[in-house]
C-alpha cells in the first residue's frame, strides 16, 4: 500500500528522483525480517522500500527522503537509492549493483570484532551476482564464517534483460557452495516459504556457523525505475505478468488467512484503515516539511569532527 | 544540409552506419538491444543488424570490458556503453591497466581498439552515484583518447572516428544533451578527435566548455551580449589531447579565460586547461583564468540542493565579468515557470 | 633449464625486472599445450615463462625481453611481466590478477565471431580466482558457451600467503560448477596427467561444448619473485618444499622415461645439451642486442595509423 | 630529538602505536602479517598485536575495501594497505562511490573513517602496471583526504592522524623513500593533514613537489645554489585541500613557480597547483607556472626507457632557470657510476 501510493502519487511530480518499487516481492523482506532484532542489520541495493519496512524503518522518513526534505532519514540527499535507519537497524542502501553486499560482509565482521552478537542480511537482485563484487563478499564471509545472510531476489529480470542472456542454466544458488556457503532457493512468493527457510538461515548465522546464500523466486510488478507498469515495451508477456499476479504474495497470504479463519473481513479493513491512516501522515508530514537549506549543500562532505 | 536530428538519434544512425559499413563492429552494453535502448541510442538496431551485432551483457563492466578487449584484439571493433559513468567506474582496471596500455606495453605488437561510450546522468535526483563526471580520470591516462561532443553533428562524427580510429577512445555523453538538435548530415562522416571547435565569435572574454557546459557557455555569452560583452566560446570536445592551439589563439585576442566543465572543479578537467593556456599564453592572459564546475561536494539528490550544485550560464557570465573587471550587472533571468531545475531547460533544445 | 639460467645470471643485474620463475611448476603448460595447435591462443599472468615456452615462443625474444632490449618480445616494454609472441598465439601476460582471464575469454569470442576454431587457454595462480573480475569472466564464457580452458596453478601460495587465510575450504574447481562451466582437479606435476585432463578439456572446447576450469595441485619451489630458494622466511617448512622437490615434474618425467627406456642417459645427454646451447644462444642474443633508443620512450602509446 | 628512523619504520611505529593505544584499530592488506611485512612497514606487528589486529585477506581489493568499509561503520578503524597504486585500481568503485560518499549521502549518519595506505612503484622495471602514481583521481573525489608524506617524520605523523581522521585518507607511500631516513620523536604525534611544509627558504623561485619529488626539488635547489639561484622549496604533503596559502605566500615572494609531482603531468595533480595559484595570485606571477612529472606515456620496464622517463633534479632545476628566463648552465652532474638510475640514488638516504 505504501509504495501504491506512491505511485499514485509520482505523478505529482514532487517525487525527484529515480524509484524503484518492490510490488510483487514484498514477502521476501517480510518472510526474512521476521527472524531479525532491532539490533540485527540490514543492507539493500536500489529496490528497497520493502527491506526498509520490514526491517522497522520510520516510514515518515523514508517518504520524506523521497519528497526531497530536510526531514528525510538522508536529510533529502540519498532519495529513494539511499536509504537508511539506523534506530532500527537499516544501515544504507546503494544503487551500484551489488556494492553493499561486501559493506554488510563487512558490517557483520566489524560487529563480531566489537563483541556484539548481530546477524546482517544483505538483500539484491539477480544481476547483482553477476558483479565480482559479490563473489568477493561471499568468498571472505566463508573465510571467516560471518553472521551473514545472502538474500538474492530472483525476479527473472535485469532491468529488461532476462536471465538467460546474463547467466548459464545454473540456479543462483550453487553460487553458495562454490564460495563455501550454505545455500538454498525457495519461492519468493510465498511468505511462509521465506519465513521458512530464512528461519534457518538466520538461526545458522546466529550460531556461528557462517552465512547462507538465499535465493528467491519472485517477480517485479511494475516497471523496473517508476510508478507504472510496462507491458507495453514487449520484454515481458502479459501472460507472464498475470501469472505472477495472480501469485502476488500479498493477496496469496492474505487469501490464505481468512481461509485458515485467521484473518476476518472487519480485521482486515481495520488494518487496511490504519496502514492508509499512516501513510497519509506520512505523505503530509512529507510536504509538509522543510526542503534542505542552502547551507545544507556542502555539508557532511566531511565530518565536522574530523577537519 | 538542413537535416535535424537529435542528440540520440545521431548517435543511433552513427552505430547503424558503422554497423551496416564495418562487419567488424558491435555494439555491447547492458540493456543495448531492450526496448528503451539505452535512451533510444540504440532502439531498433539489434533488429536490424541481429542479435551477434547487438548485444546485451551481464552485470560485469569489469569482466565485460576484458572481453571487449580481447575480442578487439582479434580484430573486432567494440562499442562499449555504459548507462552511466559511475558503473564504468568498475571497470577502471581493465580499461586503465589494460585497454590504454595494450598497445605500448607489448612493444606496438597488437591494437587495443574499443570505443567506450560513457553517459553523464544528471537532474531527477540522479544523486551521488548516478551523475559522476569522471572524464578527468581518464584524460590522465595515458593510451586513452577522450572525447566529449556537444552536438549532434559532432555526436555522430566523433563516434564514428572513434570507432575508426586504432586507439581506444572514451566519448562521454551528457545526458542532457540528449534531446538537444542540430543539423546531421545522413552520410557518414568523421570529425577528428583532437580538435576544438568555435562556436561564436567574440573579442572580450573567451568562455571554453567541454560537453553540456558549452551549452551553457552559448547562453552565458548571450547574457553578455546584452550589456555589451562579446565573448569567444570554444566547444573543447577533445580532452587528449586538449586543443591548446585553438585556446591560445583565442585567449591571443581576448586576455581573459573562463573554463566550464561538467566535473567537480578540484583537480578536474578545469584545471588542466588553465595550466596549459597559464603555460603557453601566460602574456596574453590579462586575468587569472578561472574555472566553472562542480563543487567538491557529490551530488545530492533532492532538487533543493542540485539546483545549487550545478552551475549554469550566469555563473559562467559572473566570472567573466570577474575577469574583466566589470561591475555591470547581468540581465535579468528570463522568466522561467519551473520550480526546480532539475530537468533540461526545455529552451536549449537546439539547433546546435 | 631456462630459468636456472636466469636465476644464475639475475644475479648479474642485466635483468633489471620483476621474474616470476616457475620452477616445480613446468609440467601443467607442457601437458597442456600438447593438445593445442600454433592458431589456438594462450594468455597467462605475472609467472609466464613456463607458458610462453611450452606455447611455442621464441626464447631469444623472451630473454632479450627480460634484458631489456629492443629485440626483446615487447621491445624491452614490457619485461619479464608483459611477453608475448603472436606467431605462436602467445597473446600476452600481464601481472594484475585474473586480467587477462576475461581477455582470453574476449579472444575466444573474437575468433568465434570471426569464424576463426581457436581453443584458448588462460592460466592463472590460486589467488587470481579471489579476485571478482576472474568470477565475471567466468560466467561469461559459460553463457557464451565460448571455447575456453582455465587452467589455475593451484601451488597453495599467494606471495608468502597460504591458501587457507583466502579461501575457504573446497577445491578451486568447484568454482565451475557455479558458473556453469565442466572442471577438474588434478595432479600439477605429473605431465602426464595434466595431458591426460587437458586432452578432455580442449577438446571439449574444440568441438564447441564450452569452457573447462581445470585446477592444477602443483609447487612453487623457488621464491614468489626472483632468483634465489625462500626457505629463511619462515612462511613454508623445509620439510615441504623437500616433499615437493622429490616430486619435482621434471626430474619424475625423466625418471619415469628412463625407467619406461623410452629415455636413455646419451638421449637425454644430448638433450640437456641442446637445451643449454639454445639458452647460451639466446643469453648472448640478447646482452649483444641494442637496447631501445631514446626515440622509443613515447612510441607505442598510440597507434600511428590512428592519431 | 635526534633519533632517526627509516620512513618504512616511522610507518611500522606509527601502525604499531596505533594498534597499541586504539583497540578499534586493525590493520590489513595483502601480505601484511607475513615474513617480508610489507617492505618492512608490518613486519612483526602480528606477532605483537595478534591475527585479530594485522590481518592478510583474499587478492580481493574491491570486496575488501566494501569489508574494510562495514566494519569502519561498526566502529573500526581499519588500515587498508596496496602494495602498488595499480592494484587499488581495482578498489575505485568501492571507494569512489562508496567510502568517499557514505557520510554525505546518508546525511550525516554515519562516518567512513578507512585509511588506505598505497605505495606509488618505481624502479628495477615495475613498469606499466606497477609503478603508476594516481593521487589526481583520489584528490578528484569529494569525501576523500588525499595525503602523500614525503619524510619520515611526516609519514608517522601523518598516518596517526590520518587513522584519528573520522574522514577517509588516501595516504601515498612512494617507494623510493623507504629507506629515507629522518629524525621521528618516539611518542604519538600528529602531522596536520592539510598544510604543506617549506623545506628551504629561498627568494627567487618557488619548487614545490610532491612525495619524492620533493627530495628531487631539494637536490634541485641544491643544483641552483651553486649558480647562485635561491630555491623556496615547498613539500605540498596533502592534495585535499592544497595549502594554497602557503604557495601563494611564497610565490608571492618569488614569483616562480615549479611544481613537481610524482605522476603523469596532463590531468595530473600539477594542474591543479597551477591553476589554483594562477587563480590566487596571479599578480604574483612573473612567468607561467610549469610542471615537471611523467610524460604521457605508460612507464617502460626497460631502465634505457625508464631512465628517460623520470625527470630528476635536473629537470626541475632547469624549469626553474626557463621560469627565471635565466640562460645560466647548470652545474656538471656529479658523478654517479652506476650505469642505469632505476634504483634509488644513495646519496637520497637522508636524512630529511
Ligand atoms: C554496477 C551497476 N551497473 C548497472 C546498473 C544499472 N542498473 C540499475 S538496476 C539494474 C538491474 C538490476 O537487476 P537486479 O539486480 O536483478 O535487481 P532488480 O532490479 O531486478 O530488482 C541495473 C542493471 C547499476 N545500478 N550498477
Ligand atoms: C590485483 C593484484 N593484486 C595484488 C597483486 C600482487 N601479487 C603479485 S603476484 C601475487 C600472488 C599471486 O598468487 P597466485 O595467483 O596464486 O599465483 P602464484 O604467484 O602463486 O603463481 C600477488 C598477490 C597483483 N599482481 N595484482
Ligand atoms: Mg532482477
Ligand atoms: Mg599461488
Amino acid at each position: 500500500m505504501v509504495e501504491e501510493t506512491i505511485a499514485r502519487l509520482y505523478a505529482e511530480q514532487e517525487m525527484r528522483c529515480p524509484t524503484h518499487l518492490c510490488i510483487g516481492q514484498e514477502a521476501i523482506p517480510v518472510g526474512v525480517s521476521a527472524h531479525l532484532t532491532a539490533t540485527d542489520l540490514v543492507f539493500s541495493g536500489h529496490r528497497s522500500h520493502g527491506h526498509y519496512l520490514a526491517k522497522g524503518g520510520d516510514l515518515r522518513a523514508m517518504v520524506a527522503e523521497l519528497y526531497g526534505r530536510e526531514t528525510g532519514c538522508a536529510r533529502g540527499k540519498g532519495g529513494s537509492q539511499h536509504l537508511v535507519d539506523l534506530a532500527c537497524g537499516f544501515m544504507g542502501s546503494a544503487p551500484i549493483l551489488a556494492s553493499t553486499v561486501s559493506v554488510g560482509v563487512g558490517a557483520a565482521w566489524g560487529a563480531r570484532m566489537a563483541g556484539e552478537d548481530r546477524v546482517v542480511v544483505v538483500y539484491f537482485g539477480d544481476a547483482a551476482t553477476e558483479e565480482g563484487a559479490f563473489h568477493e563478499a561471499m568468498n571472505f564471509a566463508a573465510v571467516r564464517r560471518l553472521p551473514v545472510v545472502f538474500v538474492c531476489e530472483n525476479n527473472l529480470y535485469s532491468v529488461h534483460s532476462p536471465l538467460a542472456i546474463r547467466q548459464p542454466p545454473r540456479p543462483i544458488s550453487a553460487l553458495g557452495g562454490a564460495h563455501g556457503v550454505a545455500a538454498a532457493c525457495g519461492d519468493g512468493n510465498d511468505v511462509e516459504a521465506v519465513h521458512a527457510l530464512a528461519s534457518g538461515a538466520v538461526a545458522r548465522a546466529r550460531r556461528g556457523d557462517g552465512p547462507t546464500l538465499l535465493e528467491f523466486a519472485t517477480y517485479r510488478l511494475m516497471e523496473h525505475c517508476g510508478p507504472n507498469g510496462d507491458l507495453e515495451l514487449g520484454y515481458r508477456s502479459a501472460e507472464e505478468i498475470a501469472a505472477w499476479q495472480a501469485r502476488d504474495p500479498v493477496a496469496v497470504y492474505r487469501n490464505r488467512l481468512a481461509a485458515d479463519g485467521a484473518l476476518d473481513a472487519a480485521a482486515q479493513e481495520r488494518a487496511a484503515a490504519e496502514t492508509a491512516r499512516e501513510i497519509d501522515d506520512a505523505v503530509a508530514f512529507a510536504k509538509a516539511s522543510p526542503f534542505p537549506a542552502p547551507d545544507q549543500l556542502a555539508r557532511f562532505v566531511y565530518p565536522e569532527t574530523g577537519r | 544540409m538542413t537535416r535535424q536530428l537529435r542528440y540520440f538519434e545521431a548517435l543511433r544512425e552513427a552505430q547503424a552506419q558503422i554497423l551496416a559499413s564495418d562487419p567488424r563492429s558491435y555494439l555491447i552494453g547492458l540493456g543495448a538491444p531492450g526496448p528503451t535502448g539505452i535512451f533510444g541510442t540504440t532502439a531498433g538496431l539489434q533488429q536490424r543488424f541481429g542479435a551477434e551485432r547487438v548485444l546485451d551483457m551481464p552485470a560485469s563492466e569489469n569482466g565485460m570490458t576484458g572481453v571487449a578487449l580481447g575480442t578487439a584484439l582479434m580484430g573486432r571493433r567494440p562499442i562499449v556503453i555504459h548507462i552511466r559513468v559511475d558503473f564504468a567506474v568498475l571497470a577502471m582496471e581493465p580499461l586503465v591497466n589494460q585497454v590504454a596500455k595494450w598497445h605500448y606495453m607489448y612493444g606496438g605488437k597488437m591494437t587495443a581498439p574499443l570505443t567506450v561510450r560513457m553517459i553523464i546522468g544528471r537532474g531527477w535526483g540522479q544523486g551521488p552515484q548516478h551523475s559522476q563526471s569522471l572524464q578527468a580520470w581518464f584524460a590522465h591516462v595515458p593510451g586513452l583518447k577522450v572525447v566529449m561532443p556537444t552536438t549532434a553533428h559532432d555526436a555522430k562524427g566523433m563516434l564514428i572516428a572513434a570507432v575508426e580510429d586504432d586507439a581506444p577512445v572514451i566519448l562521454f555523453e551528457h545526458r542532457w544533451l540528449y534531446n538537444v538538435s542540430g543539423p546531421v548530415p545522413e552520410e557518414m562522416y568523421r570529425v577528428p578527435l583532437d580538435q576544438a571547435a568555435t562556436r561564436r565569435r567574440g573579442r572580450d572574454v573567451t568562455l571554453a566548455g567541454t560537453s553540456y557546459m558549452t551549452l551553457e557557455c552559448l547562453r552565458a555569452a548571450d547574457l553578455l551580449a546584452r550589456i555589451g560583452i562579446d565573448a569567444d566560446v570554444i566547444d573543447l570536445r577533445t580532452l587528449t589531447p586538449i586543443d591548446v592551439p585553438a585556446l591560445t589563439e583565442s585567449v591571443g585576442r581576448t586576455g581573459h579565460l573562463v573554463v566550464a566543465d561538467t566535473g567537480h572543479v578540484q583537480f578536474g578537467a578545469g584545471a588542466e586547461v588553465c595550466a596549459a593556456v597559464a603555460e603557453r599564453a601566460f602574456a596574453a592572459l590579462k586575468a587569472p583564468p578561472r574555472r566553472i564546475g562542480l563543487p567538491h561536494v557529490p551530488a545530492p539528490t533532492t532538487p533543493a540542493l542540485a539546483d545549487l550544485y550545478y552551475p549554469r550560464a550566469r555563473e559562467i557570465a559572473r566570472a567573466a565579468l570577474d575577469s574583466l573587471g566589470s561591475a555591470a550587472a547581468l540581465p535579468p533571468e528570463p522568466d522561467d515557470p519551473r520550480r526546480w531545475k532539475d530537468v533540461p531547460d526545455p529552451s536549449f533544445n537546439g539547433p546546435y
